[in-house]
């Protein structure tokens, strides 16, 4: 199910939307925007929460139906959208059992979800009995992501969902959601403050600013575009595309081919000869113009320099090519300086292996 | 004090407005009325009421409250006797105990429990053979003719002086036969006593007031020769 | 033979269930609206609901017995369809004491539902829940007190109003004759005794059903060491 | 001469005004206490506060009006401490009413304090605010809609209340003759005119009171577009 | 005002806490673990939210009075505790403005915060007319942190104050809390789900797993705590003091003098010969056998490997000292054996000098 919005609304505390977005029929689209830019209220939209006022004009559509225009408006719950909410809503005259089972028999569709798996991942097993007020912040919001995933919707929006997890459960949770939204063929819509979440999960990206978009595209393009990361600082970042090459059985890593140069993580979760993506974080690459030996850096990739944006701070934000594909490494002026860096110059750059090991997307 | 309080069962009440407005003619006083069912105001005066003089609608409370030495000894006298009358709106031809045998539908009589015409109309029916009726009840005659004037209730037991002023068509009320029930005798007792309410109690027994008594339609309350006492 | 109090029970009992079953059924949606309609006929019908309590029972019940008069078209086509005349049957009662404790039923519920919050709602919606569904399944849980506190409140007053019973019943023994009636008759007719003796298990009755209500409907207590303050 | 009427408007309305004063005052104490704790007195609190609605008004009048009496000993005592009886003044209409309108009063209003979540009282505890200050500045504006609700089921009940006030309060011209009273001695007299002009004067006046008040304290509109659903 | 609490406490669903600890007078605590661990209890109970059940026993002690025990509980508006809750809790009855002034009508102390300040740093002024349903889940919690700070409590507890703050409102509002403990000089306990954030602005930590305190003491020194690192994968660091030892005007760095080495970071904000603290995240810091150069990493510092700890999957912890300080390096397996590394040996440590910029701890 694709859906496209064309919304234009103004709130009376002054704020305004005014955004047209495509949500594509599978993959994540990834929204991400300062506090108050309009995120939540677009996603209300979507859902159907909200429907704007008589001189605002929002027009939605599934690939199957028109959902809302000026003349008509389909409820939120014929719309088949889960809604993980930002402040998570569980019932709290139901416990965590009863709160999943209101889901489950209200599914959307049926080729949903297994509940077992859903149950595993968020680590819900010991919560069934509690009641919702005995739930502390980050066992509430498990329980309502839980809770959206077991209803089977055709269409999830996360708003935030990991607001309130801890790292491990996030490590644990992320993936998850990936492989889910891959064997479900169904569109999911997420919100998050974090740029790194979004890179992991998201195909499509829609960068939101009060309350339009600034910028929009493949998050592989998207990823190693100075304009976005500039503003990122220590979280830039760049996705690049892969080949799985082989296994090292005795150290646990995986040897993907980056264009011809060995590029080593930790996963070997891929058979060789398939395609994955890499998430190579800006700061954790740094450039040598001679090629670096007797180093625990395993990863020294040969690169041209396509590009060189300076902070305003001491950083410098470079721009790597190699074959058409290209990765960010931050680096000091002072580097810059000392190496004489410049355009169309051929470098190698270093990339810690372990900096890729988690930022696998499968 | 120069106000009088008078606790009046509420039957009784449009007549004794009439009386105080002949009697404030001559007297300078001031008469406040208290009207209500005579069981409410008899469990007051008992509780402590600061009423001066108790007109009630029968005699039976009257007579407790003179056991109980509430009154001025020898104040209890019946100051009108109630008259009882068969209200039927739909009635065909002249009306007559008789015709109660023909009554279908709802007959309307005051809580014989509570109140003296109830009790009176109780007699009434219980000799005249009437069976194909519903019976209701309501507290006193001023509901029962509700009942009637609203048409709810086909035919009523009320006190004559009721439908005196709303003059239904002669055809359809009968009053009835004084030797059909035992008399609603009310009777008066003088709870506080004063100039000012014995003057009252004297003025309730004067020939004005019997003047519109009898207008009202209540029997002048009397000796056994149906003379006027005093 | 079975004391005719018993029987008053009985009635009473059947009344009060009746009317806050019919109150159930029709005003709960009713409240609904009221409480989440941003259209403006909601402040009509906000005071329209509230208004039968500033009229004095008896008076209302008086108005009500013009309306189901059968000179009255309301009272002429219940009696074409029913078959009998509305006044002086049980289903009169229960009309009566619908609306005579609509407000009762109303105003309580409406502040619950109020304080249903709309983001649950809105989740609900998301899971697939249509209106109806969250209604029962979100609205009505999460707005118990309201409800308990709505029914009883209704079925006391039922169970204590007397005077519109009193106007439309007519006080028909097997019927129309409620305790409130009989305890009321009681009182009049100075039988005491018999008085306190009704009123005592009426109160301890109903003491002991309303315990039993708001004690099994208590909210789940918080263990002791959340109680921190108040 | 101003019109009785009027009078009894006047009484009626610094009745129902000093009857919802008093219960604002000693009453949403005890509402608080009964929402928040969780000593099992609450279960033996909740029904007694909603017993007097169970007893028809006649009745908990008579009984209050034993309470009163001087023959009893509160009575006496109240007149020792006053210098005059309770019964039959003002004072006693006053505490009739408050007791009769209690559950009234209490039962919408627990139910808003009930909904008032206590993080935000956790919240107002850490920046500072005591008991009291939590219960001004938290606890009463958000339920202000269970207040309005308590107060106008109190007002216009003891508007319309009159069995309990025609007990106690013996129908004093001038002092105790409240207009429920009025307009019920006018049904009862068959002043139908008057009675229909008193009630639609009331009738009129309560929803113009009732809608400014339900009016102006709506709830604030949410803005059009956020009325996705319901 | 100092802390201390004493507390063992069973809840009726199985979940216990027993724990004892000391909030110093002034100094962040952070407080971690995972969801679940008790970190909310615990701070309720500090605050005088809850007070236990007769069977628990709960001690608590500020050093001017005793707060709870058994015969003993001042209540919460008493004890002068700020509460930034991890649900936020605003007044819906009150607009933004209200709100704060609910809390400045209603001090604890009068030596308090400057209002004009915390409104710059939380970015304030735009909200205060707008009611609090109307706020974005980032704002609504900008206020609930500006309501706390605007009480001038004696003590402030945070309650993962962060949870729904984006990154750039995140990194003004962080070195703002350092700067107010500083001045303040009053406790705050601070407790986050991410590592991060505590090592930002802790002095002292405690970890809590389950209810119990499984590792506490300065985080100084746990920093570098293989115990603590190795769980923490990625996010692995450790941090290190310093002395200024110059400004480099034309790169924007600073030259900090690390026990003979010198290491660049980009804040001038410190006068040279002032002592400070750097954080090193073990995943940036690489090791050569050899001196590296022509490298963009500026900060190649001499060091002894002191233990080694492996890791379950392909990486490795490296304990690096020099001269009694110490922090830690992540690195494959694989570079462990082809660099052949045992302890004792002295190797050169690379620390991109970027990876060091926003984690100075000032
Ligand atoms: N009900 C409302 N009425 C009026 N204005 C609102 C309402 N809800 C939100 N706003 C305003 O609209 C803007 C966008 O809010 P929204 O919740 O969509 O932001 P957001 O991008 O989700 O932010 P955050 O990341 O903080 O959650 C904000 O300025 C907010 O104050
Ligand atoms: N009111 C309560 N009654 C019973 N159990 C509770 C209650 N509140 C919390 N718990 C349980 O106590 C444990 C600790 O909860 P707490 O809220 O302190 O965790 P936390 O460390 O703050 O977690 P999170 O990081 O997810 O907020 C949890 O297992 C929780 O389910
Ligand atoms: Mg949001
Ligand atoms: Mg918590």
């Amino acid at each position: 199910m694709a859906i496209s919005a064309d919304i234009k609304l103004e709130r009376l505390s002054g704020f305004s939307l005014d955004v047209s977005l495509t949500i594509p029929n599978n993959g994540i689209t990834g929204l991400y925007g300062p506090s108050g830019s309009g995120k939540s209220t677009l996603l209300r939209l979507l859902a159907g929460l909200e429907r704007g006022g008589p001189s605002d004009s929002v027009v939605i559509r599934s690939d199957e139906d028109t959902w809302q225009n000026e003349s008509q408006f389909t409820p939120a719950e014929q719309r088949g959208v889960g809604f993980v909410f930002q402040r998570q809503q569980l019932f709290p005259h139901l416990d965590v059992q009863e709160n999943l089972q209101f889901a489950i028999r209200r599914q959307h569709t049926q080729d949903s979800t297994d509940a077992g798996q859903v149950y595993e991942w968020l680590n819900i097993a010991p919560l069934l009995r509690k009641q919702v007020d005995q739930l502390s912040g980050g066992e509430a919001q498990r329980v309502a992501i839980a809770r959206v995933l077991l209803n089977g919707a055709r269409c999830i929006l996360f708003d935030e969902p990991l607001g309130s997890i801890d790292r491990s459960a996030r490590s644990k949770i992320l993936p998850y959601l990936e492989r889910l939204h891959r064997n479900l063929q169904i569109p999911m819509i997420y919100v998050s403050h974090s740029l790194d979440e979004i890179t992991y999960l998201a195909d499509t990206l829609y960068v939101l600013d009060a309350g339009r978009v600034t910028l929009n595209g493949s998050m592989l393009e998207l990823s190693a575009s100075l304009e976005l990361n500039a503003a990122e600082g220590e979280t830039a970042s760049a996705v690049i595309a892969c080949r799985v090459a082989r296994h090292d059985q005795q150290y646990g890593l995986c040897e993907l081919d980056f264009e011809g140069a060995p590029v080593f993580v930790n996963a070997q979760l891929y058979a060789p000869g398939e395609q994955v993506r890499v998430r190579i974080i800006a700061r954790d690459v740094s450039i040598a113009t001679t090629k670096p030996a007797s180093t625990s850096i395993l990863n020294i990739i040969e690169a041209r320099i396509a590009a060189i944006e300076l902070d305003t701070g001491p950083a410098a934000l470079v721009r790597l090519e190699r074959k058409g594909q290209c990765f960010l490494a931050r680096i000091t002026r002072k580097s810059l300086d000392t190496l004489n860096l410049v355009i169309g110059q051929t470098v190698f750059a270093q990339i810690k292996s372990i900096a890729l090991l988690t930022d696998i997307i499968p | 004090s120069d106000t009088l309080q008078i606790a009046v069962a509420a039957n009784f009440r449009p007549t004794l407005l009439r009386v105080i407005t002949a009697l404030e003619r001559q007297s300078p006083h001031r008469y406040k009325i208290i009207a209500g069912s005579t069981g409410t105001l008899y469990a007051q005066i008992v509780n402590g009421a600061p009423y001066d003089v108790f007109l009630a609608a029968d005699d039976a409370r009257p007579r407790l409250l003179e056991e109980a030495r509430l009154i001025e000894p020898g104040s209890r006298r019946t100051y009108a006797v109630g008259q009882l009358a068969l209200w039927w709106p739909g009635s065909k031809g002249a009306l007559s105990r008789d015709s109660l045998v023909n009554l279908r539908g709802t007959l309307a009589i005051a809580n014989p429990d509570i109140a003296p015409y109830g009790r009176a109309a109780m007699e009434v029916i219980s000799s005249s053979g009437a069976h194909d009726y519903r019976l209701i009840t309501g507290v006193n005659v001023a509901q029962v003719y509700h009942f009637i004037a609203s048409g709810n209730a086909n035919a009523g037991f009320v006190a004559l002086s009721l439908i005196r002023d709303a003059a239904p068509a002669n055809n359809t009320f009968w009053v009835v036969d004084q030797n059909l029930y035992s008399a609603i005798e009310q009777q008066s007792v003088i709870l506080k006593s004063s100039q000012l309410a014995t003057d009252f109690d004297r003025f309730l027994r004067n020939e004005t007031t019997w003047k519109l008594l009898a207008k009202d339609g209540y029997h002048v309350p009397g000796n056994p020769a149906g003379g006027v006492s005093e | 033979m079975i004391d005719p109090d018993l029987i008053s029970v009985g009635i009473t009992l059947k009344l009060a269930t009746i009317t806050t079953l019919v109150l159930f059924v029709l005003a709960t949606p009713l409240t609904w609206w009221i409480a989440r309609t941003t259209h403006i006929s909601r402040y009509l019908l906000e005071p329209i609901v509230a208004l039968p309590i500033v009229l004095p029972p008896t008076v209302l019940g008086f108005y009500l017995l013009l309306l189901f008069s059968p000179n009255n078209e309301f009272g002429q086509l219940w009696a074409t369809i029913f078959g009998r005349p509305l006044a002086f049957s049980f289903e009169a009662l229960v009309i009566g004491s619908v609306i005579y404790s609509l407000p009762f039923y109303v105003q309580p519920l409406q502040v619950a539902f109020e304080n249903v919050r709309q983001e649950l709602l809105d989740a609900a919606a998301t899971l697939g829940a249509g209106p109806i569904d969250r209604f029962i399944t979100i609205v009505c849980p999460l707005s118990r007190r309201g409800f308990i506190v709505a029914a009883t409140l209704a079925f006391a007053h039922t169970v204590g109003e007397f005077g519109i019973v009193l106007m439309i019943g007519g006080n028909i023994p097997d019927e129309t004759r409620v305790l409130s009636i009989a305890l009321f008759d009681h009182v009049e007719t100075l039988q005491y005794q018999r008085a306190h003796l009704l009123a005592a298990g009426l109160l301890t009755f109903s003491f002991i059903t309303l315990f039993l209500v708001y004690f099994s409907n208590r909210t789940r207590q918080s263990p002791p060491f959340r109680r921190g303050i108040e």
